[in-house]
């Protein structure tokens, strides 16, 4: 009894669940609305939940470091120390970043804004050297296609620098057939690849997930895909 | 001179990286001051904006933090310039939490600049946790219902900003500018349902996908990028930091340009490409 | 009015030009493109208007009007009580003429109730986006959609709302006295320690000084506020107020009740029959008036204008079903070859040969988005190689959800190829949710650990090439998957094999080839047909233009 | 010191560390790296206790008697069921509604504001009114070949031979197009985000904050030259041993 229990509540929960949301939005009446709204609360309230399993496993795996000395063991101290420090001193602020009233920052915000915003947007900028990197090693004409992808990022790289532009127009020609200024400029050939190629690439692409996040949907909601309750059979 | 081929081809990284650097930080300091042309895209924002009437209300929704800050807050700078300049009231408000500081700012400074006042000219309602449902509540309940408290804490009802001006269905043009995918919640909550006009900015990375959206007609126009931007502000005649961006943006790309068509020249010119070209 | 009409339509054909269609069918002047023409237009226009103005005779009652095909009828597609009209288009309708709407609770009522005005040139069906199985015929027909909770509301309603007001304010107080308290406190000091700084430079500022006095007054007026509130203070000083706490729940046990009552009158105002008269207004003189016409909202249960999309989750939902019956019958088919997933078996071979790890990672989103479903799905099938393989397999997460998932996984894929005593429960950890330091850190681990195997799967932002060139630089295969679209193309310069798109949720049934699964790619490709069909019948009929045949492949949301 | 110069320092050196890993693994990197990984998972912590344990849950509970909340409270509870090994069954309800959720919101939306918006884009006339091929319509059939093509490209249960093979190979140009173009237009955005950092830098390098940038940039190299000596002494040390 209960190991069919065990086995079918998870999946009649999804199926109702699934089966009821998708429903939802075919029924015009506003309950079900504020349904959604309330269930993005439910949401938070247990994703608040999870996050001591995360807490628990981030723990576990530095504590463990910092107990067996593993190499550069040292390192989990800095973790504990940012961790605890910043929960301490978001606690004393009572979770106040800023002072409504002064418009002062609190200590909680002040370590959020100097420490997390450049470490933040340092990480991310590092991107800017990685696209060149990658760029250079990926962007040889080996194939067919791979001739096609450098082609068509060297235009767009051209055509979306000002300079690209500016140089375009001293070196190339114009003349006008029909009325018709030809060639076109870069910047225009660029609009035209992001606009026509790149448009019907992007469109078959979607239509393809959308198939296969519809398909992987009632997969879940028939009870037919439940690899994620773990015990898969 | 294979050699040099070899190791040129297989060159680490790191020169990469320093090329770069120097790439961006040289012009930085030594500027070059391009031209920059503008695009369709965001000429149709900016004729949107320059075509409502006056005192109408530019709805701005910054959802951006502050990894994302070089390239959205130079347009949330250009696109509020004109707003102001042309006497529009403007909303703003974030989804993303990181990104709160930045939109109270931004919209602090640039009202400053033309003497705007707070809860009449302009309303910044922070950041709220409720994300679709807060799109929601604004066109079903009103912007009070929802954010009885602005950023400050102070009571929204009875503010002059929001004369006339109760949901979202009032507002003259919503722009989003989004690090993220928030651009489906306003569309699908928002844009589907109280059928506002709705325009936007997004990150370079994102901007090819957006020229979907706009065939689509989820926006009708969009800054892509830092270039978005600077085209925004020679749009509105203020060359500011995206312009200004726009010289070490030509000569990195350029220099990219120049590293890979070279390395093909290298790769052709050995033969490698006969060596390798038996494989995949 | 025919002179009129004749020369608006000859003007259009000189003017061809000048006359745009736009998306729903709308014509109308494009007077931006003429800034020349478009005036001219317009106060020919005018004053073609004011000769059909002076033509006009005054009817002192007015008549009855009779409208083509009135009709009072339940708003499709809601269910807040709504009520809508429609008629065709009086012929010869200019901006002189205007319309008003008069609705009654009884059929012999006095129709003092006018419900709105509008001049003719306003409100037609067709500006209403639905699509034709809801609305019917479109062109020439006004309509207008009355709200009737608008109308006549629920005389509670006031009531309700000003203790709605109240239970507010009080919420507030009990919960943010406290704050504002200490935060005006503060502002206190700071204000204070401002001006003495001020008055005693040697040149006051005596603007700021003012500035700040007054602000000063206004922080001092709002603690004594607190303080003469004997509640207030209670409250900051720490002291429970049980009075407060009562009242409010006696306030909320009010609204609970004013709400029951409101929610029976609306019942009880949307329920009922209304009867509408439709006028014409010309000179400002009601000219002539219909005859009572009743009507009724209903709650409706269906969104029609969702009836497309409807049908094609249940056709999509019989396909895959159909498709799973038919694959347990034969269990052969046929799959075309993705690369990616070939080069798994490859991938984790060599991480044995060499003794190092493979890092899987499931993306950006949370447990509720399909492409981590879909991520940890494929997690499955590889940890079971991995476990075959006797090798080391490690999962940093975002999502405490998505981990407490996986660890699930890979727990059953060791149990299912017989090695659960391999299974180790740290192999999925949690790192943070913050982006780029969950992306700092892989990287740093990447750099340490030198993982001989690489798997991105799941929805990526920006961090997808901050991954993947780290990943490059450490020598690992990288095999990558993913639905967003705007990081494929750094995948497919970064890595050996990328699943795109579809491939990527086609990857569990082609890893598993359990037939029921590999029967739902067989939809799938039927579902492409299907689009392949719809675009070109589409693309035929947008030629021909018969945009309405559109309405069925549309969103009406 | 003021905060506003000890931010300015701060700035600079986390940013300078973070670069250093452009050059290899190093102990700057792996300090910000875990300082980073500390603070962002602190900042969490405070965030979902302030907002999503006590508004959420906790206010609404002991202030409004809103009981439907112990059920999100319960489901998230069971979460920790999967310590026990006997109950840990409980979670995957906890699951199952979650991505039961997922997938019912998902199917709805995704046909409309995907699939039906998607084809709305794509198709177009591919002749003009008066029957007219014009560039227009050069570009929106253009659209409709590529989407088709791509399309066929993903057929997974027919094999790529002969036409099938011929159209999936346009449709995959079409998807290098696609890339290419979409590399190439991205680079700018990541440039920004440099310039960003750099405009920052160059600040921080400025008189007023002691020239931070350019004595912590000399610091770190330094320090890094003599790390690397150590590094490769020690190595050497084990080879000959």
């Amino acid at each position: 009894m209960t190991a069919s229990l065990k086995k079918w509540l998870p999946i009649a929960v999804a199926f109702a669940t699934g089966v009821f949301f998708a429903i939802q939005y075919y029924i015009p009446r506003p309950f079900t609305d504020e349904l959604l709204s309330d269930l993005s609360v439910w949401f938070r309230i247990i994703s608040a939940f999870a996050m001591g399993l995360g807490i628990i496993s981030l723990f576990h795996l530095h504590y463990y470091k910092i107990k067996r000395q593993a190499p550069a063991w040292g390192f989990s101290i800095v973790v504990f120390l940012s961790l605890f420090g910043m929960i301490a001193v978001g606690l004393w602020c009572l979770g106040v970043e800023k002072n409504t009233d002064t418009g002062k920052m609190t200590a909680y915000g002040w370590l959020y804004k100097s420490l997390q915003s450049p470490l933040q947007s340092t990480m991310f900028s590092i991107l800017a050297f990685y696209i060149a990197s990658a760029a250079f090693r990926a962007f040889r004409a080996k194939t067919r296609e791979a001739t096609i992808l450098l082609i068509a990022a060297l235009i767009v790289m051209f055509g979306r620098a000002p300079m690209g532009e500016w140089l375009w127009q001293q070196a190339v020609p114009t003349f006008s057939v029909f009325g018709v200024t030809l060639p076109p400029t870069i910047g225009q050939l660029t609009g035209w690849i992001m606009k026509v190629p790149n448009m019907a690439a992007q469109g078959g692409i979607s239509l393809g997930i959308c198939l296969g996040s519809i398909a992987m949907s009632l997969k879940i909601i028939f009870g037919i895909e439940r690899a994620y309750m773990g015990g898969s059979k | 001179m294979s050699s040099f081929i070899q190791k040129f081809t297989g060159m680490d990284r790191r020169i990469i990286y320093v090329l770069i650097s120097l790439a961006v930080i040289i012009p930085l300091l030594l500027p070059l001051n391009l031209p920059v042309g503008v695009t369709s895209e965001v000429k149709a924002v900016y004729d949107t904006i320059d075509n409502l009437p006056e005192r109408s209300v530019l709805f701005l929704a910054m959802d951006f933090d502050p990894a994302s800050r070089p390239e959205l807050y130079p347009m949330a700078e250009a696109i509020l310039h004109h707003a102001f300049r042309k006497n529009l009231r403007v909303i703003g408000m974030t989804f993303w939490v990181t990104g709160t500081g930045l939109g109270e700012q931004v919209m602090v400074d640039v009202a400053k600049e033309y003497g705007k006042e707070y809860g009449k000219d302009y309303l910044y309602l922070g950041w709220k946790a409720g994300d679709f449902a807060l799109v929601i509540g604004m066109g079903e309940k009103g912007f009070a219902a929802t954010y009885p408290q602005d950023h400050y804490g102070r009571d929204t009802a009875n503010m002059p900003v929001l004369d006339n001006v109760k949901t979202l269905k009032d507002i003259g043009y919503l722009v989003e500018l989004a690090a993220g995918s928030t651009i489906g919640t306003w569309y699908y909550y928002g844009k589907q349902k109280y059928k506002f006009k709705m325009g936007g900015g997004c990150t370079g990375v994102m901007a090819a996908s957006w020229y979907n959206l706009m065939k689509i007609d989820w926006i009708n126009g969009f800054l892509g990028g830092l270039r978005g931007a600077a085209e925004y502000e020679m749009l509105i005649n203020r060359k500011a930091v995206a312009v200004r961006g726009m010289d070490p943006q030509s000569v990195a790309h350029m220099l990219i340009i120049t590293l890979i068509v070279f390395s093909n020249i290298v790769y052709f010119a050995t033969g490698a490409n006969k060596k390798i070209g038996a494989g995949k | 009015m025919t002179f009129f009409n004749e020369s608006l339509f000859i003007f259009t054909i000189l003017l061809d030009y000048n006359l745009i269609q736009d998306k729903k069918g709308q014509l109308y002047l494009n007077m931006n493109q003429h800034k020349i023409l478009g005036p001219v237009i317009f106060v020919i226009l005018i004053l073609l208007a004011s000769f059909s103005y002076a033509e006009a005779p005054a009817t002192p009652t007015p008549a009855t009007l009779v409208l083509n095909d009135f009709k009072v009828f339940d708003t499709p597609d809601e269910s807040t009580g709504s009520i809508s009209l429609s008629w065709e288009a009086v012929s010869g309708e200019n901006d002189s003429l205007s319309y008003v709407v008069y609705v009654d609770k009884d059929a012999n009522g006095k129709f003092d109730c006018e419900f709105c005005r509008f001049p003719a040139t306003e409100n037609w069906k067709k500006d209403k986006k639905w699509p034709f199985w809801v609305s019917g015929t479109k062109e020439g027909y006004h309509y207008l959609e009355v709200p009737i909770l608008n109308v006549f509301p629920p005389p509670t309603q006031p009531e309700l709302d000003s203790k709605q007001n109240e239970l507010a304010t009080i919420k507030s107080k009990i919960r943010n006295t406290k704050k504002n308290y200490k935060n005006l406190m503060e502002q206190k000091e700071l204000l204070q320690k401002e001006l003495d700084e001020l008055k005693k430079a040697k040149e006051p500022d005596f603007k700021t000084i003012q500035e700040k006095e007054k602000a000063l007054g206004n922080n001092s007026k709002k603690l004594e506020n607190i303080i003469n509130d004997p509640d207030a203070k209670k409250i900051v000083d720490g002291i429970p107020v049980p009075e407060l706490t009562a009242k409010m729940r006696n306030l909320a046990k009010e609204v609970g009740a004013l709400e029951a009552k409101v929610d029976q009158e609306k019942a009880g105002i949307q329920d009922r029959v209304y009867y509408f008269k439709v006028g014409t207004f010309e000179n400002d003189k009601l000219t002539a008036l219909t005859a009572a016409t009743s009507g009724q909202a209903k709650g409706n249960w269906f969104f029609w204008a969702h009836l497309n999309n409807f049908v094609l989750a249940v056709v999509f939902s019989i396909l895959v079903l159909w498709f799973i019956r038919h694959a347990k019958k034969n269990q052969n088919l046929f799959l075309r070859r993705i690369n990616g997933l070939d080069a798994v078996e490859e991938a984790v071979g060599r991480a044995t040969e060499m003794g190092r790890p493979v890092f899987y990672q499931t993306g950006i989103g949370g447990m509720s988005d399909i492409s981590t479903i879909c991520a940890t799905v494929i997690l499955g099938k590889i940890a079971e190689k991995v476990a075959l393989y006797d090798t080391q397999i490690k999962v940093p997460h975002r999502d405490p959800i998505v981990m407490t998932v996986c660890q699930e996984i890979v727990k059953e894929a060791y149990t299912k190829v017989g090695r659960p005593d391999a299974y180790k429960e740290d192999c999925n950890f949690y790192v943070t949710s913050d982006q780029f330091a969950y992306t700092a850190t892989v990287n740093g681990m990447m750099m340490r650990d030198k993982p001989a195997a690489n798997f991105f799967m799941g929805y990526y932002m920006a961090e997808a090439l901050l991954l993947s060139e780290a990943g490059s630089s450490t020598g690992a295969i990288q095999i990558a998957g993913t639905d967003s679209t705007d990081q494929l193309p750094f995948f497919i310069t970064t890595c050996d094999y990328t699943l795109i798109g579809e491939e990527f949720y086609a990857a569990s049934a082609y890893l598993s080839r359990e037939p029921i699964l590999v029967g739902t790619l067989k939809a799938q490709d039927v579902g492409k047909f299907f689009i392949l069909a719809a675009l070109v019948i589409g693309t035929i009929f947008a030629t021909i233009r018969m945009p309405e045949i559109l309405d069925l492949i549309k969103d009406f949301s | 010191m003021d905060t506003v110069l000890l931010g300015g320092w701060i700035a600079a050196g986390l940013t300078l560390f973070m670069y250093s890993f452009l050059y290899k693994d190093n102990p700057f990197f792996r300090f910000g790296e875990h300082l980073y990984l500390g603070i962002s998972v602190g900042y969490g912590v405070v965030r979902v206790i302030f907002s999503n344990f006590i508004n959420d849950l906790y206010a609404p509970l002991v202030y409004d008697h809103d009981f439907i909340l112990i059920i999100p409270a319960l489901l998230g509870l069971s979460l920790y069921t999967r310590y026990f090994q006997k109950l840990a069954w409980i979670s995957r309800v906890t699951f199952a509604f979650i991505v039961g959720l997922g997938a019912g919101l998902n199917i709805p939306r995704i046909i409309d504001g995907g699939f039906f918006k998607q084809l709305e884009g794509i198709i177009a006339p591919v002749l003009s009114e008066t029957w007219n091929f014009g560039f227009a319509n050069f570009n929106s059939a253009l659209i409709i070949i590529g989407v088709c093509s791509v399309l066929v490209y993903f057929l997974f249960s027919v094999e790529h031979k002969g036409a099938v093979n011929v159209i999936s190979r346009v449709g995959i140009y079409f998807v290098m197009i696609a890339f290419g173009a979409s590399f190439g237009y991205t680079v700018m955005g990541r440039i920004s985000l440099l310039i960003g950092r750099s405009y920052d830098l160059i600040e921080f390098s400025k008189p007023e904050y002691y020239y931070a940038s350019i004595v912590l940039l000399v610091l770190i190299i330094l320090v890094l030259a003599f790390y690397e000596m150590y590094i490769k002494k020690q190595d050497k040390q084990q080879v000959t041993q």
